[in-house]
């Protein structure tokens, strides 16, 4: 590492103990490290997106490629500034309201198409006589019993309750398989830093 | 009337796009970019509402709680210095100012908030997994199988394996598409609510 | 209060200790622990064990840098046996930014051997739109690949010069972390029904299992984990073999806390009675 | 949806240009004199539009060569031609691999090109020419079959969406239906959910120890749905704690949800008569990026020492980080969202997880209007539907009846 790369890193891995010093408690270090990234976090999207999406979807097509139907969402834009001014501040609503509507307009069918019917779909394969057949059944049955659990206007009692418990259990036991899954990245990530820092101070230190 | 015009802007741009999924043309498809176009200008114009709330609360701080000066003082500087050293387009170009300040502060800091998920997986599992209840038990006793695979024990091992291949692919699956039709159906009332103005809390009133 | 209440509410900070140290320790001081070797994994590298000198087999390296950990030792451990073997290797990319790192696995392994592109191995480069070049590679490779990665056409190389599609070769081992692996059982597979294994990423895994029971796929490497065991299987060491022992140790005590938590969870209730 | 089309688009174009130029450097042309007979070509081509689009696709089929599977047996390839004019130039457009008999050809949206008529565009409404012929294996090229004239149309309904269409119909109709019932006085049951129930009481938990209650909306975007819900779940804290006079701390990432988190809470405020303890300040942005907001709410609820925290939106792998941090601090925690990755470690380390679909259901139930829990009863009934008909589907497709499997199949 060159002197300056030396510098950045020994940033970068005072940082990184910073935030590890949290495990421990609370403590200024950590304050320091938290606050600065919030700042710096927001200065370096604010620039972001001005370079890419302000310039992309709001300077570009205006002034250069002249779509002037751009002008109409940088005005509804604009609405949200309202909310400085206590007297205007209902017109923010109007571009809120398009904001939710669009997103509620666009999600609805979306919702229906993959998280219902694909869903559905792809659990329609045909049983038989085999431990692959056997298997799809189960499926068939722990989805059943899962939808039986969301039902929220009957009580839980009697079969359909006993469906319901089996509709948690596998709710449960697929929990337990990700929660076990997961653990793998995460030491990875965890092993990722060490070995950062590790790199720095052979290269600070020499090894 | 200030409160209804935003309604029916909500009942009318939802049911657009609602019926925009349904139609291919190439009308439907200018109305489709165009109104996703339209909702990221709005978000990006509504920055200056973020930046100023962030700005009032660093400085109010920094005002009335002396103990807290100095951090909000790094909070701003940190702030400041993004937005000097971003503002030419070149910034965004490697080896400038602005990108080493990226992967410097922002990275590192950011990769080691993640790694620290590493030690509350563990304390979580010590709290957490507790056989109280059957739920309780299915929950830890799933999650001890599907780690017990990286153990090497023998014969153990390979049954240990099999099992957790059949619980992935059948109870974790199973367990993954009905609460994905349960969310959709969740999601999708929850559109209609909003479509048809019923649930309009979000909205405020005068 | 006694031991075992205290026991359960033992400060996390001694969990955060323990686990630092197990990680710790294995991370600086590399040494290595055996691997666990599940059927899936032991069925790809049989299958690419019994094959004769000389076979092709097609390697597809379709991951972005972000599962560079997970993936690329796969691809190192695979091509290592291939060319230990003297296969000769087809390899390609589908994903945007995999055309260096597939370049640089290749390029590091076939010098280890000695090996000489164009006539032990062949890299095609990247192409777009993997539906696609996985349907057209099975008409034929000339088609999607005019020439290969460093500009020779394919009827100027020794090893290409009669393998026109996918049945001239003994297999396809694609290596993924994104939707290409669904390419490759829908069109590749789907087909032309050559032999197909899966490489993926440890979160995509269950979402393979089921083709491999219905037999879709013959293999499927899963993860750094099924790094480390193709690793321990062809003796390759590499970055698989050496994450073992701190995900060992990891898992060791997390598992380990979850077992001493419910000890003394049943031991105070019993006391409570 | 749609960016996936348009890269569908451009995937078929560029593969065609990639085909035109290996033909171009193939040698097949130029052999001399074959050793061996040509293939016969293809025949009764037909051109017909592509169904369900907007207009820049039409389908070639046709029928095999006869050499193609039997004859002589030499077909490798078939090679789609295509051109504005009769006698106009003809551009390859697609390759086929033997065997098949059709072909989507995709041209490209764009009339001109750099100021150039675009060759590969294809409009709606315009005759295309087409011809075929068929590669050999080894390199030769049976005689182009006869010219053939088709159209691209643009579309205005999708047929494959009709089953989409009918169920949200359905389930739209019953949402009405249901809410129309519960306002003429139909009582409605609902199970208890433990999440829901403990509302109540951890607001007055916070309340009794004097200190703020957290709320966080996720790092979702405002227009997320479970984001919404989250809105639905805060105004009913808000309104609660505005009884209670307990502050709530709101901390977001997204200024549009900012927004509507201040116009929540406020309207809350004042829906409980006290506008005069809404402080503005109590909901504030924080930053855009995932892990600095976690590191600045995790700050926050130590600092603050927050009594109750509520996690309701789209998280993601900062859910863990935050359920782990608030119970340190000894809060309550209830938490919901509709990610499932995080439901388990929520599952785990919170006090109470609204999962998936409970946390749609919560802003019914924490209100018991009948406008909101008729949605609730309508949701169920759908359930019971789907429920039918996937067993259905199931049980008549292993007879290889398809019917009830080709309602609940849509357009890949």
């Amino acid at each position: 590492m060159t002197t300056v790369e030396l510098l950045w890193n020994g940033l970068a891995a005072f940082l990184t103990l910073c935030i590890f010093s949290f495990l421990y408690k609370d403590n200024p270090f950590y304050k320091f490290a938290e606050q600065l990234v919030a700042g710096v976090a927001l200065g370096y999207w604010t620039m972001l997106l001005y370079h890419t999406t302000f310039t992309d979807k709001v300077l570009f097509p205006i002034f250069q490629q002249g779509k002037l139907h751009y002008i109409l969402p940088t005005i509804m834009g604009i609405m949200m500034w309202t909310r400085f001014s206590k007297k205007l501040a209902y017109l923010s609503r109007i571009a809120i309201a398009f904001y939710i509507g669009v997103g509620t307009g666009v999600g609805l069918p979306l919702y229906m198409y993959n998280y219902v019917f694909r869903q559905l779909q792809a659990t329609v394969v045909p049983l038989n006589v085999s431990w692959l057949g056997f298997n799809s059944l189960l499926m068939v049955v722990f989805i059943i019993c899962t939808l039986i659990y969301f039902f929220f206007s009957k009580e839980h009692t009697g079969a359909f309750g006993g469906f319901s418990r089996v509709g948690i259990y596998t709710l449960m036991v697929g929990f337990g398989a990700s929660f076990g899954l997961t653990v793998m990245g995460r030491v990875a990530l965890l092993v990722q830093r060490i070995i950062f820092l590790r790199e720095y101070f052979i290269a600070l230190f020499g090894s | 009337m200030r409160r209804q015009i935003p309604l029916y802007i909500v009942l009318v741009s939802g049911i657009v796009f609602v019926i925009q999924f349904f139609i291919p043309s190439h009308e439907s498809e200018f109305i489709f970019e165009y109104g996703q176009d339209w909702v990221m200008v709005i978000g990006i114009l509504a920055l200056p509402l973020g930046i100023w709330s962030y700005l009032r609360k660093t400085c109010l701080t920094a005002v009335k709680k002396p103990k807290e000066r100095f951090f909000a003082g790094v909070s701003l500087f940190g702030f400041a210095i993004m937005m000097l050293t971003g503002l030419r387009r070149e910034s965004l170009m490697a080896g400038s100012l602005y990108m080493d300040l990226f992967n410097y502060i922002l990275v590192p800091i950011q990769a080691t908030i993640f790694s620290l998920l590493a030690f509350y997986i563990a304390s979580a599992a010590y709290r957490a997994f507790r056989a109280r209840s059957v739920i309780a038990t299915l929950l830890l006793g799933t999650a001890f199988i599907v780690m017990l695979r990286l153990i090497p024990l023998g014969p153990i091992s390979d049954a240990n394996q099999a099992l957790v291949a059949w619980i992935l692919s059948v109870p974790n699956m199973a367990a993954k598409r009905g609460l994905l039709i349960g969310i959709g159906l969740g999601a999708i009332a929850t559109c209609i609510k909003i479509i048809l103005g019923i649930e309009r809390t979000y909205m405020g009133r005068d | 209060m006694n031991f075992y209440e205290k026991m359960l509410n033992i400060d996390r900070r001694w969990i955060y200790l323990v686990l630092a140290i197990a990680v710790i320790l294995p991370a600086v001081v590399s040494f290595y622990v055996p691997v666990n070797v599940t059927p899936e994994v032991r069925r790809v590298y049989d299958f690419i064990e019994d094959l004769e000198p000389g076979d092709k087999i097609y390697v597809g390296i379709d991951y972005d840098p972000a599962s560079l950990a997970e993936l690329h030792p796969m691809a190192y451990a695979i091509l290592d046996q291939c060319f230990r073997k003297n296969l000769r290797p087809v390899v390609a990319t589908l994903s945007q930014f995999g055309a260096g790192m597939a370049e640089q696995a290749l390029a590091d392994v076939a010098s280890k051997y000695n090996k000489a592109s164009g006539i032990d191995y062949c890299y095609l480069g990247y192409k777009p739109y993997p539906a696609i070049t996985i349907m057209l590679m099975g008409v034929d490779f000339r088609v999607p690949f005019p020439q290969d990665y460093y500009g020779t056409p394919l009827d100027s190389l020794p090893l290409m010069r009669y393998v026109h599609n996918f049945s001239d070769l003994s297999g396809v081992i694609d290596l993924t972390s994104g939707n290409t692996a669904d390419f490759w059982i829908i069109y590749g597979y789907g087909r032309y029904f050559m032999p197909l294994a899966l490489g993926v990423t440890g979160v995509m895994a269950a979402d393979y299992y089921p083709y491999l029971q219905s037999g879709q796929i013959f293999g499927l490497i899963s993860g750094i984990k099924g790094a480390a065991e193709y690793e321990a299987l062809t003796g390759y060491k590499g970055e698989g073999l050496k994450s073992i022992p701190y995900q060992t140790a990891s898992h060791v005590i997390i598992l380990a806390f979850i077992i001493i938590s419910n000890i003394g969870y049943f031991a105070s209730r019993r006391r409570e009675k | 949806m749609n960016r996936f089309k348009i890269r569908l688009a451009l995937l078929l174009i560029s593969a065609s240009v990639l085909l035109l130029f290996g033909y171009i450097s193939s040698p097949g042309e130029e052999l001399e004199a074959p050793p061996e007979p040509l293939p016969a070509p293809p025949t009764n081509v037909v051109i017909s539009d592509h169904p369900n689009d907007d207009g820049h696709t039409t389908i070639v089929s046709w029928q095999l060569s006869e050499d193609d599977g039997g004859g002589l047996n030499n077909v490798m390839a078939y090679e789609i031609y295509r051109s504005n004019a009769p006698d106009g130039e003809f551009l390859q457009v697609g390759v086929m691999g033997k065997g098949l008999s059709s072909y989507v050809d995709r041209g490209e949206k764009e009339k001109t090109q750099n100021g150039e008529p675009n060759p590969r565009y294809i409009g709606a409404g315009i005759d295309y020419y087409y011809k075929m012929r068929a590669k050999s294996t080894t390199g030769t090229y049976s005689e182009f079959s006869e010219l053939v004239v088709g159209q691209a149309k643009n579309n205005w309904y999708h047929t494959g969406k009709t089953n989409i269409l009918v169920a949200v119909l359905v389930f739209s109709f019953l949402v009405v239906y249901f809410i129309n019932a519960a306002r003429k006085g139909k009582e409605l049951y609902v199970r208890p959910i433990a999440g829901i129930n403990a509302v109540d009481e951890s607001i007055g938990r916070a309340t009794e120890m004097g200190r703020p209650i957290l709320f966080v909306l996720g790092t979702g975007t405002a227009a997320d749905l479970a984001t919404i819900a989250g809105y639905t779940i805060l105004a009913r804290v808000a309104k609660m704690t505005a009884d209670y006079q307990t502050k709530v701390l709101v901390p977001v990432n997204e200024p549009v949800m900012l927004a509507v988190a201040q116009e929540t809470v406020k309207s809350a405020y004042l829906e409980a008569g006290r506008p005069d303890m809404y402080d503005e300040k109590n909901i504030f942005y924080v930053t855009a990026m995932q892990f600095p907001f976690v590191a600045a709410v995790c700050g926050l609820m130590l600092r603050e020492e927050t009594a109750t925290n509520f996690y309701m939106g789209v998280f993601h792998a900062e859910s863990l980080i935050l359920a782990e941090t608030g119970s340190i601090s000894g809060a309550i925690q209830i938490s919901g969202t509709d990610q499932i990755a995080q439901l388990p470690f929520f599952v785990a380390a919170t006090d109470y997880t609204l999962i998936g679909e409970e946390l749609y259901a919560a802003s019914g139930y924490l209100s018991k209007e009948a406008l909101l829990l008729g949605p609730i009863k309508a949701q169920d009934y759908t359930k019971a539907i789907l429920v039918v008909l996937l067993a259905l589907a199931v049980i008549t497709w292993s007879f290889g009846w398809g019917f009830f499997k080709s309602l609940i199949s849509t357009i890949s």
